[in-house]
């Protein structure tokens, strides 16, 4: 039976793991990722989850403890924050090159100096070019229900990659909200045995991880890239069928709202997807016809769903809680590769919000809008830094 | 959508308070509801916020810059901070822990308010200074946004086993000195 | 180099003990065994990192001239002082 | 075990590794006495470099290449998979080099013993970075010539400058540690069975002479691997039970400077740098006697 | 006087390093960087370089080693490669956002799985999020010569940020070819002695790499972003300025061959621009109006010079030495963010090319341009990968 | 020295810490033997984020926040940096915690005592991550409750699960290591006098009673720290030029039941368990004994 | 929170020993030392972490109520137990 | 633009004897050069290659994918290797180290072919049958290409300075045995 809770971004994590039936757990110790391994660990003492527990001396070997347990068939977790994730960098690498099916929960959080416990999403997005999937949710109930749908992604004969689903550090990690708990009968059916190509196996030896050049090389890299591209339709049959049974999906690789006949669009991603809602409907309430597209699936980058969605959009604001220094926030270029060579594209303001933590509100986001509404010339840009314009 | 802001200091359960009430009116109450931490590595002492939201429609923001309906100070060291700034443009209900009255903490012009000395409820039922439980008993009864029943059921589902019935125990205090 | 990969498996593995080339063939000295005066002491055979002699029967080790770079260890370290190194013609 | 006893079955040819390479006869003697049923975890160096190269794979039992830094992280991993699973039956075996171990890997090797998970750690050392061409490691001894040190001699600072990883895994209580050569394969062949049949972490410090990297004709590597142990550079040890113990003392013990004369890396080394390490190695003999002997 | 030597790229390196009068060096061995350290360590013990240098365990503790010589007044320098860049990870983040003006040489190297020791640019394209400065140079003199601006560049007080000097593995690293050593005055002259803002100083104390959040956080990285936007006209200033005193000079932010005229152009970054000039003169010879643009600056990305060579461009070749999986190559996907909304944009060609080491031809080129000619709607896109299209 | 010759000049206040801090303690008692001119290198952990968020800076003299993993690393270059411009009165102090050396910080740790360099490392050792609110690390002691350890009593297991890092110190031949706790603030301050005296690498290991995080009441900071000490779970001992001594001998010894009594972390610990330490804290005691009494 | 920056440094770095905020403030309990019968041993100075203890002259320890966390170490370290924890109205 | 294409096995000194070529070109013979080592960690004894590129213009290509005008082969067998596939579309210059004929190696055909027992002139002169400077004065005499001065600069410039005098002889000897 599906059973109510308040739970925390954080523990909705921890209860999709348990649903799961992952049999190893490696997680190293950062804030806001922190609640995830504390309460995994109290599941695990308390005999709720059946899993191996290891403490480990890093994030590094976190990920790699993964990699050795699902390398001999053990569906396999860990999760991590900032600092971390920037430590796993080449494990990640690793990961996704070796094609080995890892779930990894991302509690989302800046990377220091200037050092900041708190919620912004350049961790995960630094780790873009690393092959690893990257699925941002906005809600506790979304991070659990996604949480179960990445081990089915990930360990799908056609992917074999890992997934990351990333969760806002604090304000979706550590807030709670109503979350239903679904049936673990349900997932069992859902969520097949654990599958993997790679093992170390006595009875059929492999050397795993080989080394190659040039053709050969190449061969396999273009493999790994039709799988994570594969893995575009992928997300959304997953959704689908996990919408069927639990009757809960989320649009798969993105999520729209009143975006049809939208000529201002937000495109933004993760929990600050609310107050964008609250923004679209503001503006609509002073006659902007305002809609928002949030970005779920950052790798693989939805560049068609993208294109179908904003053919109409004559305004386009992109948030970015993140920044590619030298460049731009990464959703916005992204979305401009999206668009390249369209008929008449929107003028873009890229803003650049909620770093170190900072809280991002609906009027912050409609008066950005409002300065996108006074650009008309596609080939204007702006970025916009939050706080400081007015300054 | 009713917003309810908890003050108090590092140590004195202004979170699990939040976590408790929203749990309440969450699981109980039939409502949706959204606890919001005062985020960061706070130490002991150390001034702390909470949040609670409650709609009857998905709450979508999660900040900490609440428009305060409800407001409840556990130490009331922390009342001019959490008076300041607010707009008078609508009824906001003040439920205070302390010992003082309500000129002694310049309360004078609120007509919803609500001191009780809950410090030493909690010495007595719970046998510590903690006042988040018992805060909790007394919100319930000066306010009535959440029944007495739901808040115990909520701190059964929140607090750990071993202290679990002290503070049920202290939120029923908490209740009966403001009913009678 | 090599024609691309023709296993079926997912991702950069391969399976174990596919050796197409055999790295004794790049040298042209290798081990003769006087095998007559062979105590089947074993030496040999132990400490051939390549794995290239094997023990025939209980008694007569053999090279195989595949496996063998001729680093000459089983030259040195027979007691019996019994193998030498010679240039063959073919290799294998 | 006699020689006689030592399996005919290989588990490791064809490998592209330099002639008369040690690293690879380590190897091959271990999984001799492991069987098939192990699965190896090497990390980036020589072992997994001339071992992994598509499409020559020479490895007939399951291998994993691991990254340099994780080899004790990946065993962690795999021993609580196999666990998880119920699988007692295979061996888990690391293959690492001294940079792999002592440098890089140390973090995950301290903590990989910590976890009390069931592996065998094998370091195999041949005191630098042979695959990247010979570079100094933190077991590098003191008056060798590297491709990053050219330390012509022995200098009080050099003398300390080197890791000990058996002292350093004694420090971590490991249930079982050894040193040892595949020049007295026995010896070597007992420890590895010894390892194989502890019930947590097992530790094996082999070193492994390297032809072009130390500078001496391939032939003489078992040679150079004989005189290491008889000149007192490299003592047979084992630890059990918090136990040390020699395992092999010498027939005879041959000056230190007929070792360094072997080898080109040690070109440099003036006769006073030989003598002073002379007394080191008497002394660290002596010091390990002693340490040895049952107290009174 | 300058000296005339046949140098590979990594010597070349070791060179200008010499000619900076660096104080520490601390480098970690990894193919094909290798030679860098060696080359190094000769210098100085052969008292030719009077140089620290440090044997650490890692790239991350090299690098971290290099933070920690700069911080108290000293010129200090790394190098690496592939893994040993993924493993500085962090390291580079913390660097950048600390605002460490610290050299690193990378000799661009694939990362495993599939190991492959041979030349590629995913481990520099894969820190592009770092807040790094990349430059990408094409030959051992312009490496020798960048490394010497790099060092300018960084210490600019306008632009305190690390450099990236990135040669292709191999291809660049290990071919010799003819060099020009500068006069060891001239440089001196040219190079000003070594700056930095951050100190661990007795006599000035500071807390270094503090914590901050939301405002003051937003205002520093700002700062951050307006730093190597700036460095964009920097890196121009350096490049003419050592023009004027050693008669060398490389277009700054890119380098731009028979592009004025060019109605096809090939964008691509790094040793292979030689290959890519041939491609242009054959193409040239046939009829096709053929250009090259080399990006030498990747970060900061030079969206406006880009505009300005391709204004006139109907075809686009971009050739990546890399792969975002799950979207495309990162040199594509940031031009087409630099076209965004230009009139009339070019369809482009995505070409996937040298991977795992592989030798790239003209001729190869040549066919790719020549299918680039057949697509007309800017909306059309392909990618291209080096030997699988003609399987 | 004495308690009066303890400088009265401050050098850091205001920290965030909680009530009651010892590292804070023993942060504020080793500037004022080292001084103004200390530079300190302070990892992620407690020390740095109680002392480093803008815009409260309590430190006075210089320090840096540094990368978790690095420490080691980034001593070894301002050390460098410092030797390199000529500058050699100045302290190069790092202020690690246990997690920050005894696990992701080993590798750079153990290879800073290696390089040889002029440094004072000290780790401050809560026995767990407590920046993080508390999970094990490899220093926390068996039966000690974490939030990622619900270990409720002693097991075979883990009684050798915790690094040693006195011994892990010592088995790299460092010039100067010592343990200490500022309950005892002379033999401390002596011993932060000596690593400072030391040419080359040194190490103090402190012992920082944390009240939130031991679940015990701030006021009793300084005498838990005595009752580890006294109830022998922390010998206070000194390594130089080789040679293992005991620093400070306990007037009276307390059975350790009662220092595991004083702390909530220890509620689930049972009597055979208390009994079992009890065994092993006589037997360490014996043996640390016999070690330091000079042979026969 | 504190306005952003006007320190002209670049990055984030901070001039040392800037606290604007007292960390005493927080707490009204505070140690009250019978000075009358101090003997001046200075432990409650040196066991206060949070250097809230100075010596005044020789003898007398004072407390800064500014940085004083009232944690009741000196209270319990005193050997003359003559400090006591006692509630200030103001703090500072 | 020259293109030599240079055949040995690990440790034979192919790459040395490419670098010391292009050095002679480019510092002592007025020439742009770039020498191309084989890339790889090959071992001892395994077939490696390199390639010399000379011009009058800066030379653009750094692959190994040679259309050789010189081949030059340290080990004769690696001959059917170094000379398969290479179109008859222009005169191209064999130089090889051995002491079989022309017939025996197959190479008949060739009509410019320099066959030299380099081996034998090596272990006399530098007491190892290292061979590639030796080649080196061979191929300076049989292709003119390099005047044998510009090669001993080279060779001086690039071998270590114990090994320097014996192999500066070595190419004396060598470019003698073709003179004569
Ligand atoms: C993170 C990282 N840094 C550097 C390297 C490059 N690398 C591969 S093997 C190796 C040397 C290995 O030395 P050792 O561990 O002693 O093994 P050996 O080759 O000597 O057997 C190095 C430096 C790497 N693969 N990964
Ligand atoms: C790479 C990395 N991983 C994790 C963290 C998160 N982190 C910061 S401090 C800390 C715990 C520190 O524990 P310890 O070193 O024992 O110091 P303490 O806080 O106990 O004084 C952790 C896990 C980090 N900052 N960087
Ligand atoms: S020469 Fe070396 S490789 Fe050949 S058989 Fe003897 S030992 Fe084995
Ligand atoms: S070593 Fe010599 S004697 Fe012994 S088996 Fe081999 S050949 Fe025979
Ligand atoms: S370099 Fe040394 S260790 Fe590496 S393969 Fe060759 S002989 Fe073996
Ligand atoms: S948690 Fe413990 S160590 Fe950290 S600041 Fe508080 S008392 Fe000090
Ligand atoms: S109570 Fe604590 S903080 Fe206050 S003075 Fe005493 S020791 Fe210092
Ligand atoms: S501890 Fe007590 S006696 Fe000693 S100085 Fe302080 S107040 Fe005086
Ligand atoms: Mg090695
Ligand atoms: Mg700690």
């Amino acid at each position: 039976m599906p059973e109510k809770k308040f739970l925390t971004g954080n523990s909705a994590v921890a209860y999709a793991v348990k649903l799961a039936k992952v049999g190893v757990i490696a997680v190293y110790p950062i804030t806001p990722q922190t609640p995830i391994a504390e309460k995994l660990a109290n599941l695990v003492s308390a005999g709720e989850v059946k899993a191996e527990y290891l403490r480990v001396e890093s994030e590094h070997s976190a990920l790699a403890a993964c990699l050795g347990s699902a390398m001999v068939g053990t569906r396999s977790f860990t999760a991590t924050s900032s600092h971390g994730l920037a430590y796993m960098h080449e494990m990640l690498t690793y990961a996704a090159g070796g094609r080995f099916p890892l779930v990894l929960a991302i509690a989302n959080r800046s990377i220091g100096p200037p050092w900041s416990i708190w919620g912004e999403q350049q961790d995960s997005i630094q780790q873009r070019d690393t092959g690893c999937i990257q699925l941002y949710v906005e809600t506790s109930q979304e991070a659990l229900d996604t949480t179960i749908q990445a081990f089915k992604i990930a360990e799908d004969p056609r992917v074999l990659t890992p997934v990351m689903v990333c969760l806002d550090g604090f304000h979706l990690s550590h807030a709670e909200e109503s979350v239903e708990i679904p049936d673990a009968g349900d997932v069992e059916r859902f969520l097949p045995p654990f599958r993997t190509s790679a093992t170390l196996d006595p009875d059929n030896p492999m050397t795993l991880a080989v080394g190659a050049s040039g053709e050969q090389y190449t061969l396999w890299r273009s493999e790994q890239q039709t799988a994570i591209r594969e893995a575009g339709s992928i997300i959304g049959d997953v959704d689908e069928e996990f919408g069927q049974v639990f009757g809960r999906k989320y649009g798969g690789l993105v999520d729209v709202y009143r975006c049809d006949d939208a000529d201002l669009t937000i495109a933004i991603m993760g929990s600050f997807a609310g107050v964008a809602r609250d923004a679209v409907d503001n503006l609509r309430q002073n006659g902007v016809k305002a809609g928002m597209l949030r970005v779920r699936a950052f790798r693989p980058f939805p560049n068609q769903v993208v294109r179908q969605h904003l053919a109409n959009a004559r305004h386009l604001v992109v948030i970015d809680r993140d920044l590619s220094y030298g460049n731009e926030g990464a959703l916005c270029s992204e979305i401009r590769g999206a668009l390249y060579g369209q008929g008449n594209v929107p003028p873009i303001v890229n803003f650049i919000a909620g770093l170190g933590g900072a809280d991002l509100l609906a009027a912050e986001i409609e008066s950005v809008a409002q300065e996108a509404r006074q650009m008309t010339r596609p080939e204007e840009r702006r970025t916009v830094f939050q706080f400081l314009e007015n300054k | 959508m009713l917003e309810i802001v908890w003050h108090g200091r590092g140590g004195q359960g202004v979170v699990v308070a939040s976590s408790i009430l929203g749990t309440a009116m969450a699981i109980y109450e039939g409502k949706l509801a959204m606890s919001v931490p005062g985020f960061g590595g706070q130490r002991r002492d150390a001034p702390v916020i909470a949040v609670t939201r409650v709609d009857d429609i998905p709450i979508r923001r999660r900040d900490l810059k609440a428009d305060p309906d409800y407001i409840v100070v556990f130490d009331d060291s922390l009342i001019s901070v959490a008076v300041s700034g607010l707009r008078p443009d609508k009824p906001r209900h003040v439920v205070v822990n302390s010992t003082k009255s309500a000129r002694e903490l310049n309360l004078a012009g609120w007509e919803k308010l609500t001191i009780v000395d809950a410090a030493s409820i909690a010495t007595q039922v719970i046998g510590s200074p903690i006042v988040n439980t018992v805060m909790l008993g007394i919100f319930a009864a000066a306010t009535g946004l959440a029944r007495l029943d739901s808040v115990k059921k909520a701190i059964a589902d929140v607090v750990p086993a071993e202290i679990r019935e002290k503070n049920i125990a202290g939120a029923e205090a908490g209740f009966e000195a403001v009913q009678n | 180099m090599s024609e691309p990969s023709k296993f079926k498996g997912v991702g950069p593995h391969w399976p174990a003990g596919n050796t197409p080339l055999n790295v004794g063939s790049y040298t042209r000295i290798k081990p003769k065994i006087d095998v007559s005066q062979c105590s089947g002491c074993r030496l040999c055979f132990v400490f051939c990192p390549d794995a290239a002699i094997s023990m025939d029967g209980d008694k007569n080790p053999v090279v195989d001239f595949n496996l063998c770079k001729a680093c000459g260890i089983c030259v040195n370290e027979c007691p019996k002082k019994i193998i030498e190194m010679t240039t063959v013609e073919s290799n294998a | 075990m006699k020689i006689k006893d030592i399996p005919r079955e290989e588990h490791i040819s064809n490998s592209l590794s330099c002639a008369g390479c040690s690293e690879l006869l380590a190897v091959r003697l271990a999984l001799k006495v492991l069987g098939k049923r192990t699965v190896a975890i090497v990390p980036a160096g020589c072992m997994s470099t001339v071992n992994c190269y598509w499409p020559q794979i020479p490895f007939k039992t399951p291998m994993f290449v691991s990254p340099f830094a994780a080899t004790g992280a990946i065993l962690q991993g795999v021993s609580a998979g196999f666990h998880y699973r119920g699988i007692t039956d295979v061996n888990v075996l690391a293959i690492a080099g001294d940079g792999g171990t002592a440098d890089i890997g140390m973090a995950s090797f301290s903590q990989a013993i910590i976890s009390g998970r069931k592996f065998i750690y094998m370091c195999v050392d041949n005191e630098a970075y042979m695959n990247t061409g010979g570079q100094w490691s933190s077991t590098t001894p003191p008056g060798a010539l590297t491709t990053t040190s050219t330390l012509a001699d022995v200098t009080e600072a050099s003398l300390s400058n080197r890791k000990d990883l058996l002292a350093i895994a004694m420090a971590h209580r490991i249930p079982y540690a050894a040193t040892a050569s595949p020049s007295y394969p026995l010896d070597y062949l007992e420890k590895v069975r010894k390892a194989a049949a502890t019930n947590g972490p097992s530790f094996l410090h082999v070193l492994t002479p390297c032809p072009p990297g130390w500078g001496f004709p391939s032939e003489k590597t078992i040679e150079i691997g004989r005189l290491a142990v008889e000149s007192g550079m490299w003592p047979l040890c084992e630890y059990q039970d918090g136990q040390l113990r020699i395992t092999h003392v010498p027939r005879q013990t041959r000056p230190v400077a007929e070792y360094f004369q072997s080898q080109r890396r040690f070109r440099k080394l003036r006769p006073e740098g030989i003598a002073q390490l002379q007394k080191i190695v008497d002394a660290r003999r002596e010091a390990l006697e002693k340490m040895v002997s049952p107290r009174d």
